[in-house]
């Protein structure tokens, strides 16, 4: 079903866990859908120092979560801001057809993370959301 | 697939999605693919061998659930015998009524079928059951109406293992002049089926569950009882059902049947303690994990539990990775985005739903492969919960 | 049967109406009953092997027809693909329109599926065919109106051999904006296909006609046509069939189209002469005989005669005593009362149509084949002629 | 399909043809409905003393028809008329039940070859009509 380099992920993920008073948390999904992402960063000089994701969900999920926390790491933050999901699923070769629409919600967590980031330093952005059809999930 | 590590050993834990085909099985479809590989219809020796090995297998298919070989009709399988079935005698009884009940639970080749009729223009009530997805046949009396002509509730459910009071419910039905289907595709061979003492009008069987080869199936349909044919064509199964016949798979289902009948009481009681061993493991060894479906009235060979604060795809790859195969109730499983209906209907959370998983026990299981799963669960488990952001331990 | 003594030779002459699956095909299918048996929608290595598999085989049976794989719908044979195309569109197009056009010497599969339709409430007009069984592409024209939603017509006659104009007939449903579907059972594997170049939007395939096993066929489906699912359940074949895959099946069919596609050019040049030599050979040995269908736009494998004076199902058990096995339009065959309605629409008689005997070729078939058909059936037609009351000689 | 004796009338079918100047002759059935019997009669003392046909028909009809020449050779003419067509299926150890209502006619065809004898004697009988389906076939 998943290929390779998800199965990798999937089975070795990168960078899981919590960081302990992070600079920036971001949660998305819901367990009612079935996949729900939290990221802890750690924030130095306007780059990704430091970051860690714990995720409930299937195989894409965790892959997904594991894949764009190497992915951000040592970004600025800007760009770690233009990493979208689409990014994050070619980057793991491709994800079967069925989840592209649901369980690729990493890099909105990251970017979650980032504006958690921002309103503690008083700095209120808005995130570009996606495209995507995850809110089909209508709860 | 590389990233499957050579798994000490190969546990098939999913018997109730498909079963292999067994070797006297086979050995008995074989003839028929190339040697005797006639059309049961024609004029002429290799039409007459096919007739008469259907005919045969007919009488086997019959047997297994105290049938006349004359009530059986062949199907392409479990799915396609549902819809003859529910659209067969919706359709031939159209003109006395326009109301039918199911459950909530059913299969989807039941239920999909019946929300099909719904846009028909049919009435459809679907039952509901309790946290053990047992059905009351008490709510089937009550939904019972003057126009309603069929009542369709399955016999093994097939998720959760619960075995439902078909006998009553066939009497209640029975009672009200409504005609009764049971889909017994996972209670078969498991558990002694008599469709007379049954109260049953139309059951529902699958070759593929029992050992058969895939792509055949059955419906019993009680003397008497009429359905408007779904599939037309030629006169094949008296009318009711066009296709040449798939020759080799009919044969290979009557000796799955044949051979489920025999061996039934000594396996049911071999897998109900390999059951009761492997749900009593799993509660033991796992914290956090709840047994559903009904605990004693309870198919062989299924064991279902909720692992919570996971879900359940992600514990399969791991199984399989570790040459377990199960399934699970999780959305990401089937490709949907809702978890099980079957687990939602008993109440269950959608989170709780998500995180589901069923072994289900065959032929080939034996003790060691109970004890197999209780040694490399826990550590999954372990490993993934680590990683959930739910759950003690999460700090949420 | 006692009955039949030890005939000399075994001659079967019956590819039309089934094939014995091949041992290549055979081969690829083995694996697939016990060892990879499992359900393709399995989350673990049994059922991530079936669904490889399956989508292997899909591309074989895609490319007989020149059609990409998510085109195909794997069906429990050609009765199902023809039910599912027919019901399926008028169904799903039933607001457009409520007319539909079939000809009058299509299968059974799609005659009774078009007649089940007009019992719902739809118009179909028959179109006849010539006395060579052609059916004209003007007749379809002109039968065509606003609100026809469907042309069915067959590519290659199942009886007789004909093989219909089928590009002109897609060219004259696409200009009018109408779907066309197309029963290829018969000439899959025997004359190429392309379903693009031939304006084909539905196509019917049955693997036991080309050396695969029975029980399962195909119905190619151009992209972007919707169709309403006759078997509902499981998310099975994107949503347009459910149940569970006959994963044996439709790999042998997969592998048997593959060889069919392989084969076809020089096969049906040898079929083609086999067939010549068939039919000159029966004009010229035995008296009032007569060929069915057309002389030249003919299946490579399709022999039809009338034995006039004679009835069919009498010399059908005569060839099989004598090891022959061959099929008739007689009514006596069908157990139905008629005789084939194909032969009536070409325009013979009644007691003509009694007498037709089909010799389909196929592999296994040689000369000498042949050559023992023309020895043999001269003096079983003598036989039974001197017991007929019909004739010349009978003194009527 | 059919049964060993069914068969061995179907391939040895006794008394085969057509009686020269015969007694009587019945004809049943159509070539349009696929099966046809001629029987024709010699009747001496009131005995058939000698019976042929000729069928067109399928396996049944031809067994059936060789049959019930076996079957009232020798009888009366009274006892003739008495042999039914489910006799001769009987006397055949059964048929096919798709071949009971169709190509059973033989009786029929003896009983109207007695009829025409007696015709000819100026003697008009009436024949029992049996019931079988075979006027379904409606031409
Ligand atoms: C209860 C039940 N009904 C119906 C089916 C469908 O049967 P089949 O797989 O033969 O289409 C299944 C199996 O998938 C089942 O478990
Ligand atoms: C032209 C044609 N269409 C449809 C069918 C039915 O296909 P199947 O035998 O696979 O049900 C046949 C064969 O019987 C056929 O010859």
């Amino acid at each position: 079903m998943y290929n390779e380099k998800v199965m990798d992920h999937f089975f070795n993920p990168r960078n899981v866990g919590e960081l302990e008073n992070p600079d920036g948390v971001g949660q998305v999904g819901n367990p009612v859908c079935g996949d729900m992402m939290r990221i802890t960063l750690r924030i130095k000089d306007n780059r990704i120092e430091d970051i860690k994701f714990r995720t409930f969900g299937c195989g894409a999920a965790i892959a997904t979560s594991s894949m764009v926390t190497e992915l951000v790491k040592g970004l600025t933050l800007e760009e770690a801001l233009e990493v979208s999901n689409k990014q994050v699923a070619e980057s793991l070769g491709g994800l079967p057809p069925q989840k592209l629409h649901c369980s690729n919600l990493a890099a909105e967590a990251v970017h979650a993370a980032i504006q958690d980031y921002y309103k503690k330093q008083g700095i209120d952005i808005e995130i570009k959301t996606e495209e995507h059809e995850h809110q089909e999930h209508g709860h | 697939m590389s990233s499957q590590p050579n798994a000490q050993r190969q546990v098939y834990l999913d018997h109730s999605a498909t079963t292999p085909v067994r070797p006297e099985v086979l050995a008995a479809m074989l003839p028929y693919f190339a040697g005797k590989f006639g059309n049961a219809s024609s004029v002429h020796r290799w039409g007459y061998a096919a007739r008469e090995a259907i005919n045969d297998a007919r009488e086997k298919v019959a047997s297994l659930i105290e049938a006349s070989p004359n009530e059986i009709i062949f199907t392409s399988g479990g799915t396609e015998a549902d819809n003859l079935a529910i659209r067969g005698i919706a359709h031939a009884r159209k003109s006395k009524g326009n109301h039918l009940i199911t459950s909530q639970i059913e299969h989807h080749a039941v239920l999909h079928t019946f929300e099909a009729l719904q846009k028909e223009g049919f009435e459809v009530t679907f039952v509901p059951c309790d946290k053990y997805g047992l059905i009351d046949p008490d709510d089937v009396r009550r939904a019972i109406r003057k126009d309603t002509i069929l009542v369709s509730i399955m016999h093994g459910q097939n998720e959760v293992g619960t075995v439902e009071p078909i006998k009553q419910i066939g009497e209640i039905a029975r009672e009200h002049g409504v005609l009764f289907h049971t889909d017994a595709v996972q209670s078969a061979g498991k558990i002694p089926i008599d469709v007379k003492d049954m109260n049953v009008d139309l059951l529902t069987l699958s070759s593929h569950k029992i050992y058969g080869p895939k792509g055949v199936g059955a419906l019993y349909v009680r003397r008497g009882v009429r359905l408007t044919p779904q599939v037309t064509g030629g006169a094949h199964e008296r009318m009711r059902r066009a296709g040449t016949e798939n020759v080799p798979g009919i044969i290979g289902f009557g000796e799955a049947s044949r051979l489920a009948k025999a061996e039934l009481p000594e396996e049911a009681e071999r897998l109900s303690k390999l059951r009761d061993k492997l749900i009593e493991g799993l509660l033991r060894e796992i914290p956090d994990v709840a047994l559903n479906g009904h605990p004693v009235l309870r198919l062989p060979h299924n064991v279902n539990v909720s692992v919570k604060y996971l879900e359940g795809e992600s514990i399969l790859l791991n199984l399989d990775r570790m040459g377990v195969a199960a399934s699970s109730g999780s959305a990401c499983t089937s490709g949907s985005l809702e978890p099980s209906h079957v687990l939602l209907a008993m109440g269950l959370s959608h989170e709780t739903a998500h995180g589901s998983l069923r072994f289900s026990l065959g032929m080939s299981n034996t003790e060691e492969d109970v004890d197999y799963v209780l040694e490399i669960l826990p550590p999954i488990v372990g490993k993934l919960r680590a990683m959930s952001p739910l759950g003690p331990g999460s700090g949420l």
